[in-house]
């Protein structure tokens, strides 16, 4: 039932999860998903609330162990465990903020680097020279980082007192820190004016060029239209279809899953054809709430 | 003569006590995330709340029939007052406060409730007698005193009463709200000042109720038997899964039990003679806490709390 | 400008510091310097003991049996130029806290003696503060032979400390006179033994166990409780199953009160057996009528037979203390009277004057109470080589009508 | 920024005291109080020397009048300043009238409470000299002066009154001054530090200890209000490693100005305390786990250091270890007890995981209490302890002997109080140098949020385990001391609560009371709640009482501790718009501050 349009895959695939399911007792959340992450290409996962996105996240990342099917990265089977997940190559954000409120915004990147750094208690307590290498050199990744994200500046800020679109930022940058070959989004625009929404493409785009691949969860249809290579459109936990921004945008199911199947039985004269024009028209431009015309 | 449905008895009179005090843990616990470490000497205070009634206002000889209605009447509004005294002027102003910062102002409270008692209380400084009822019964092998069964009937009508409150009144949906999300439940038009006073509230009336039925078994009081009694209260109430009320007293029958036929039977293990008796009882009891919540997390009736990414 | 302001702040604070340290020395030579002006020298005798939390009631039995001996003292003008004062320490059955009060009596420079502690417990960490300071320490209450005749006093007693001493006679000579009254008074024949696992009750039952076995008695059961338990129907249906037809309790009447209250509930009508941790109005006030019939042993003689003690008792009452002068009352004033003697021998034999030498003084008076030899208001109080009572006397008592009798007295095998 | 005028509802408020004095006498007449309550200290104040500290001599203050003395000269030191005498400008640098009251109210304080203990005590007013009245007068007026100064009054005299007593909002930043000036104040400041502490500790009876407490709480309030305490904060924040030296420093000088050794055993007992507490304070500080049984591993540590110290009581008598082999040997068991209990239950959350540290201490207690050969196998000769452990002797230097060192004494408890402030250093040093690196941050992470944490890749059974082991260690390291200082070792101090440190309740106390998550915090905490209730034995069997009372104020007043740290000093004082940190000092940061402010 899949419509599988082949695409020109450049890269090596990143992440493959082949046939994953996952059942919450007699519920299926998602069901028997197949789906490829390459390098250096961004690929967006959509689909109406309620469609087993989160949930398929998750099992991405090891916060929840996929009750059939499994998770490769890069080759590797990865373990049930979300650190070492993270330790294998695959970093990612929250879909509500989940920042260490009250450590400065150095110290959340710092915390990102755990898994590239190994100072234990031991080195912690001699203070070897190891030791102070280390911290320079994640203090110095961390510095870069921030100035990637454009918070150098307030390094010494609680997490909690940065303003919304910040800590978005900010939470990317920690994920970055773990050096990821993949970076797992979920909804970093959800709440975003729409000069924040460009600044995030413009990050993202950045990202990808660093060489790192990203899988993004989103409902601003134009931003992943402009953004994804290759977008996946997941409902009632199962994969619809995959293919091209313009594909999947014209795809009449994804459509029908998003603003309902248009109403049979109308007379079929010309007003139908507008209706289904404007629908058309809506599909194209974001069915996100915020129209362009009155910006606060 | 075998002396298990005696032991077994006696497992069940100590654990319903152990309910009916953990009932206040759990209750506090399951609205506030409070650890009310003072809550055993609630319990001390309507046991001399009590104590007051019969000998200071009732006059001498009222037949125990009259004076146990009475004595819990003034037991439980001693206990009220204190527990929700305690919740408006201490916990109250700490609501915003790190949560550690109650547990300190618990153990001070019980620390000062003792030691008031024992100062101002005339005679506290021994075990005061409390009137017993002492006419036992003999069931076959188990002999029963009548303050036994008043325990067990006020644990059952209690227990059904409370069941009833929370899941038929409108006061009691209330409470089960706040207990799951407090700040919605104010959304809803929920008065959660009220509700966490009200939770005090029966917390301590159910103590109070314990607190006459142990003047009544064993016989006196003084104003250190709520610490050690507070302490295995609280340890049922996680055992049977904290903020859970049926767990309150299924954790408290569960611990009264396996600590009577721990100090019972232990030592007739081969390996274990002298790891018997009572004094290794709390051990024995604290063990199966543990074990039981390596298998079971969430305590025996808890629920499982996922924690969504 | 900056420099001057803080060469300003500094003189300031360090004058500030500079005052604070001082005065601090002022107060001592403030002390002094009245004391040796006036005629009558102030000599304190400190008194370690629980004055709050647990065992308190004892404990303040113990700090006020001291105070009237030290008040009947100073009235009769015992030590002629010497006035006592009596300084009491809480230590709160707490081990490090008597260790702290310990070094605090020994650093006060009018402290000459010390009574206490109460809990044999806390005496092991006080014995070698007092030692140290060459200060003579007595217990009215510590019972545990360990204090006094080391560790296998058993097999050879060896004396740890020159400077304590006690005038409440050991566990061994309680729990023998005890087992031999149980066997061959009452008769009865076998027995079960509980104890309260704390110094005092573990080491009591054990030795009655010994020697009940040693008297032909059998034991047919032993178990433990803890301090502050208060539901015993676990043990008493023990009891009950084990058909032993007496009770013999190691520890304070707080748990044994309840104990026989629970055993007569659930119809096991034997007697109960005690030390003197239990003998106290206190036991038969919360048991009730089920301590009919339950008895105790306590050292010396009945108090009520002496006309001295008749006296202290009413002493007591009379200045409304609080406590329970009972258990311990009259050896704290024994213990009290002890070591005003000896000061009292002390100025005799340096020609009417204390010597002024504290530390002199306090050698002195050690020596003094090892000789000492009076007619205390518990008995005749003089001490072994080992620092005990030689006041081996025991007296049993039974509860008959709510009250304690004397039922056999008599000196300890 | 536009200037922020609100058009209060409540008339326009005026400019006068709460007293309707005129406002211009308001400061001449605090100066004179001020003047007059230090010079009213010299009187004789009752005719008796029954109450303790001898006030009866003219021309020289005794014990309670000291502290009269002191508060009178802050109240006119501070009255001086806010009339910019060129010296004393430091001392408010924002000129506001709050440090005034509050000295005032000090001064006030300390001598009518000590007049009130006089007449109390001694049974009546007519023990009064014409001093004491002088002094209660003297004391009243830089009061009836502090509230008489211009103060914004919206007409409630409450909210006057707090207003009056609130910090000053803008307070200049103090000139940069050289290093080795700030080095100077923190000698200084350092010096004072340990007079006062010496004097609190050194405070032979009950009302000089209640008076000694006014009066610090008080000055230290003026401080905090005139800005002072912040600057200093700074200071120390500058040169950390300088000033934990000189903390130190005063340290190893407290027991030589010690006359005898009470007041060194008083200080070992707070040293020991004070470093279990910071042991908890990795456990319940930094990674958040809730351990209600710690005191156990002091514990294990103390009854390890026993058996293997050579005492004929313990099981092992042949056996005497060197003080660096037992103190390892009593650090490891504490680890292993540390590894055993954390490992099953570490995957247990917040409360539960409380329940089941209370269980462990407990079985802990109850478990040494019974082997004693009789119900249990005898290795810990159960309520009898193991008694009579011989002093150490370290490097020839036998801890039990009095030494001379440069003139002063050092008694036993003296030698042991300075093993122990080794002790203490290396405990300090592991817990900040742990604090600052990548194991400290996945605490706090795991603290702040577990799900979070995992997701950057920690560990978060392996790490809580390295925390809840450390914890443990330290604490048995405490305990090898302990067991030496008290010569014996027995059951009964390791409980869940008791009416004395330490145990559970009270460590757990001490940690949260002095501040989570700071190095001060629990070392204050830990001698706060060691010295009030061997301080407040003068109220005999209310003590206890007056212990819990205390316990319940500090919390409410302070629920974050007396040394917050500023991550949580942000995270509970809810200030209603958005708390920026402090201006940093360096002005590079001051353009984007503004700039963030304005976009907000």
């Amino acid at each position: 039932m899949i419509t599988m349009t082949t695409t020109t895959t450049t890269g090596t695939p990143v992440l493959e999860a082949t046939n994953v399911t996952m059942r919450f007792g007699g519920l299926t959340a998602v069901r028997s998903v197949d789906f490829t992450v390459n390098s250096g290409e961004i690929v967006g996962l959509i689909g109406p609330n309620g469609a087993g996105k989160t949930t398929f996240f998750n099992c991405l990342t090891g916060l929840y162990v996929p009750t059939e099917g499994t998770v490769s990265y890069k080759g590797t089977v990865l373990p049930p465990k979300p650190h070492l997940v993270t330790k294998a190559g695959i970093a990612r954000t929250f879909q509500n903020i989940r920042l260490f409120a009250n450590m400065t915004v150095l110290e959340n990147v710092l915390v990102g680097r755990h898994t590239r750094t190994k100072e234990g208690l031991w080195s912690a307590l001699l203070r070897g020279p190891g030791f102070k290498k280390a911290e320079r050199e994640s203090e110095e990744r961390a510095m870069e980082l921030l100035e990637f994200v454009g918070l150098a500046n307030k390094r010494d800020h609680l997490a909690r007192n940065l303003p919304y679109g910040e800590q978005r930022k900010l939470e990317i940058a920690r994920a970055l820190a773990s050096e990821p070959g993949l970076l797992l989004l979920d909804e970093p625009t959800a709440g975003m004016n729409p000069q924040e929404t460009r600044a995030t493409e413009e990050l993202v785009f950045a990202i990808r060029d660093k060489g790192i691949a990203v899988l993004l969860i989103e409902h601003d249809m134009r931003f992943v239209f402009n953004l994804c290579d290759r977008v996946a459109c997941l409902v009632q936990g199962e994969k619809l279809v995959e293919g091209t921004s313009d594909v999947v945008q014209s795809d009449e199911r994804v459509v029908a899953a998003y603003l309902g199947t248009p109403f049979e039985g109308v007379p079929e004269d010309s007003a139908l054809d507008e209706v289904e024009a404007a629908e058309a028209h809506s599909a194209t431009s974001t069915t996100s709430v915020e129209v362009e015309g009155d910006q606060k | 003569m075998n002396t298990l449905p005696q032991q077994l008895a006696n497992g069940l009179l100590l654990g319903s006590m152990y309910g009916l005090i953990a009932i206040g843990y759990t209750m506090v616990y399951g609205i506030v995330q409070l650890i009310n470490f003072a809550h055993g000497e609630i319990f001390m205070t309507g046991a001399f709340g009590a104590l007051t009634v019969y000998f200071y206002i009732l006059p001498d000889g009222t037949p125990m029939a009259v004076a146990v209605p009475l004595m819990l009447i003034g037991g439980g509004i001693v206990a009220i007052l204190i527990a929700v005294g305690a919740e408006r002027f201490a916990y109250r102003p700490l609501r915003g406060a790190p949560r550690l910062a109650p547990l300190i102002t618990a153990i001070g409270l019980s620390l000062a409730l003792q030691e008031v008692v024992r100062n101002f209380y005339p005679g506290a400084d021994r075990a005061r007698a409390f009137p017993g009822l002492d006419a036992t019964h003999d069931l076959g092998s188990i002999t029963i005193k009548d303050a036994d069964i008043f325990l067990i009937v006020s644990a059952v009508v209690c227990m059904a009463a409370l069941a009833y409150f929370v899941r038929k009144s409108r006061t009691g949906r209330a409470m089960q709200a706040t207990a799951q999300d407090p700040d919605t439940a104010q959304l809803m038009g929920i008065d959660t000042n009220r509700i966490i006073v009200i939770a005090f509230a029966i917390g301590g009336f159910f103590a109070a109720v314990a607190a006459v039925a142990y003047g009544l078994k064993y016989g006196n009081v003084d104003y250190r038997m709520g610490f050690l009694m507070g302490l295995k209260a609280f340890t049922a109430a996680v055992l049977g899964g904290i903020g859970n009320i049926y767990g309150a007293m299924l954790g408290g029958l569960v611990l009264g039990i396996a600590e009577t036929l721990a100090s019972a039977y232990i030592d007739e293990i081969p390996g274990m003679q002298q790891l018997g008796g009572q004094s290794w009882a709390n051990v024995w009891a604290f063990c199966l806490l543990i074990i039981v919540l390596l298998v079971r997390p969430q305590g025996l009736l808890g629920e499982r709390v996922a924690d969504r990414a | 400008m900056r420099q001057r302001s803080l060469v300003i702040l500094t003189s300031v604070l360090t004058t500030g510091a500079l005052t604070l340290t001082a005065c601090g020395s002022r107060d001592d030579k403030g002390g002094d310097s009245n004391n040796s002006g006036g005629s009558t020298t102030t000599l304190t005798i400190g008194v370690d003991a629980p004055l709050s939390g647990e065992n308190s009631t004892t404990g303040l039995g113990i700090q006020y049996g001291a105070q009237i001996a030290v008040d009947d003292a100073n009235k009769k003008k015992l030590v002629p130029g010497v006035t006592f004062k009596l300084k009491a320490y809480d230590d709160k059955a707490q081990p490090a806290t008597g260790q702290s009060n310990a070094t605090a009596i020994t650093g006060d420079k009018t402290a000459v003696g010390a009574v206490g502690p109460l809990n044999s417990g806390v005496a092991q960490t006080m014995q070698q503060v007092f030692a140290s300071a060459n200060m003579v320490q007595i217990s009215p209450s510590n019972t545990a032979p360990e204090l006094t005749q080391g560790k296998n006093w058993q097999t050879d007693k060896k004396r740890p400390f020159k400077t304590y001493f006690r005038t409440a006679t050991t566990d061994e000579l309680q729990g023998s006179f005890a087992a031999d009254y149980a066997y061959n008074g009452l008769k009865k024949k076998t027995a079960f033994v509980v104890d309260d696992k704390q110094t005092y009750g573990a080491g009591l039952a054990k030795i009655f166990n010994e020697k009940y076995k040693e008297f032909g008695g059998k034991v047919v059961g032993t178990d433990h409780v803890n301090t502050g338990d208060k539901d015993f129907g676990s043990l008493v249906t023990k009891i009950k199953n084990s058909g032993a037809d007496l009770l013999y309790y190691g520890g304070q009447y707080d748990e044994s009160s309840l104990i026989t209250k629970q055993l007569k509930d659930a119809g096991v009508n034997i007697p109960l057996f005690g030390g003197d941790g239990m003998f106290a109005s206190t036991y038969i006030e919360t048991a009730g009528k089920a301590a009919e019939g339950d008895l105790a042993t306590a050292i010396g003689v009945p108090a009520d037979t002496l006309p001295a003690a008749k006296q202290f008792i009413e002493t007591y009452k009379a200045k409304g203390y609080k406590g329970d002068y009972g258990a311990y009352g009259a050896y704290s004033y024994d213990a009290a009277t002890a070591i005003i003697n000896a000061v009292k021998a002390v100025a005799d034999a340096n020609g009417g004057k204390v010597p002024t030498d504290i530390n002199d003084l306090r050698s002195k008076v050690v020596d003094a109470v090892q000789k000492s030899d009076f007619e205390g208001i518990s008995g005749k109080v003089s001490f072994d080589e080992y620092g005990d009572t030689t006041n081996k006397q025991l007296t049993v008592y039974q509860v008959e009508k709510g009250e304690w009798k004397a039922v056999k007295t008599g000196t300890a095998k | 920024m536009t200037d922020t005028k609100t058009t209060p509802v409540t008339p326009a408020p005026t400019t006068r005291g709460v007293l309707p004095l005129p406002t211009a006498a308001a400061r001449p007449l605090l100066l004179a109080g001020g003047i007059a309550t230090a010079a009213s200290a010299f009187l004789a104040w009752t005719w008796t020397a029954e109450f303790p500290g001898d006030l009866t001599i003219n021309g020289y203050p005794g014990g309670l009048q000291w502290l009269t003395v002191v508060a009178g000269i802050l109240t006119v030191l501070f009255t001086l300043a806010s009339y910019d005498i060129r010296g004393l400008g430091w001392l408010l640098p924002a000129r506001n009238t709050a440090p005034l009251v509050l000295t005032a109210l000090g001064a006030f304080a300390t001598t009518w409470f000590t007049i009130i203990a006089i007449s109390v005590e001694l049974g009546g007013l007519a023990n009064l000299e014409p001093g004491g009245w002088i002094a209660a007068i003297a004391a009243a007026l830089p009061l009836l002066g502090a509230l008489a100064l211009p103060q914004e009054n919206t007409g409630n005299a409450k909210e006057t009154f707090k207003a009056s007593i609130a910090k000053a909002e803008k307070i200049p930043a103090p000139a940069a001054v050289s290093p080795w000036i700030e080095r100077l104040v923190i000698t200084v400041v350092t010096a004072i530090g340990l007079g006062v502490f010496t004097y609190g500790i050194d405070t032979e009876y009950g009302e000089l200890f209640v008076g000694y407490l006014i009066t610090v709480v008080f000055a230290m309030w003026a401080l905090h209000t005139a800005g002072l305490l912040d600057r200093f904060s700074r200071l120390v924040a500058h040169n950390r490693s300088f000033t934990l030296a000189m903390g130190f420093v005063a340290a190893i000088a407290f027991p030589f100005t010690q006359t005898d050794d009470h007041y060194a055993n008083i200080g070992v007992n707070i040293l020991i305390f004070g470093t279990v507490a910071l042991g908890l304070n990795i456990v319940v500080g930094l990674a958040g786990l809730l351990d209600l049984g710690y005191v156990a591993f002091l514990g294990v540590g103390a009854y390890t250091a026993a058996l293997v110290s050579g005492s004929e009581f313990s099981r092992f008598s042949g056996v005497q270890f060197p003080f660096w082999a037992s103190a390892l040997t009593g650090a490891a068991a504490s680890l292993i007890f540390g590894v055993l209990i954390g490992a099953p239950t570490l995957r247990l959350r917040g409360d539960y995981l409380a329940i089941v540290t209370l269980g462990f201490g407990e079985i802990f207690r109850i478990a040494v209490n019974n082997m004693d050969g009789d119900s249990g196998p005898d290795i810990t000769n159960g309520p009898n302890g193991i008694p009579s452990i011989p002093d150490l002797n370290f490097l020839g230097f036998n801890f039990g002997q009095s030494h001379d060192i440069g003139g002063f004494t050092l008694g036993r408890f003296a030698n042991y109080y300075l093993l122990m402030v080794l002790i203490m250093a290396i405990v300090v040093l592991v817990y900040t140098r742990a604090a600052d690196s990548r194991i400290g941050r996945s605490w706090i992470a795991i603290r702040e949020d577990e799900t979070a944490a995992t997701a950057m890749g920690i560990n978060g059974f392996r790490v809580k385990l390295i925390a809840f082991a450390l914890g443990a260690a330290l604490a048995g390291l405490a305990g090898t001391v302990s067991a030496h200082v008290t010569y014996s070792v027995v059951p009964t101090p390791y409980q869940f609560a008791g009416s004395t440190p330490p145990n559970s309740a009270f460590l757990l106390a001490a940690v949260v009371l002095g501040g989570m998550g700071t190095v001060a915090g629990p070392l204050l905490g830990a001698a706060l709640l060691y010295l009030l209730p061997e301080k407040l034995v003068f109220l005999q069997d209310k003590s206890l009482l007056a212990f819990g009372i205390a316990l319940i104020l500090l919390m409410r007043f302070r629920p974050e501790g007396v040394i917050a740290n500023r991550r949580q000093q942000l995270e509970f004082h809810e200030t209603g718009q958005l708390d920026v940190p402090e201006q940093r000092i360096d002005d590079t940061d001051d353009t984007a501050v503004s700039v963030t402010k304005a976009g907000a």
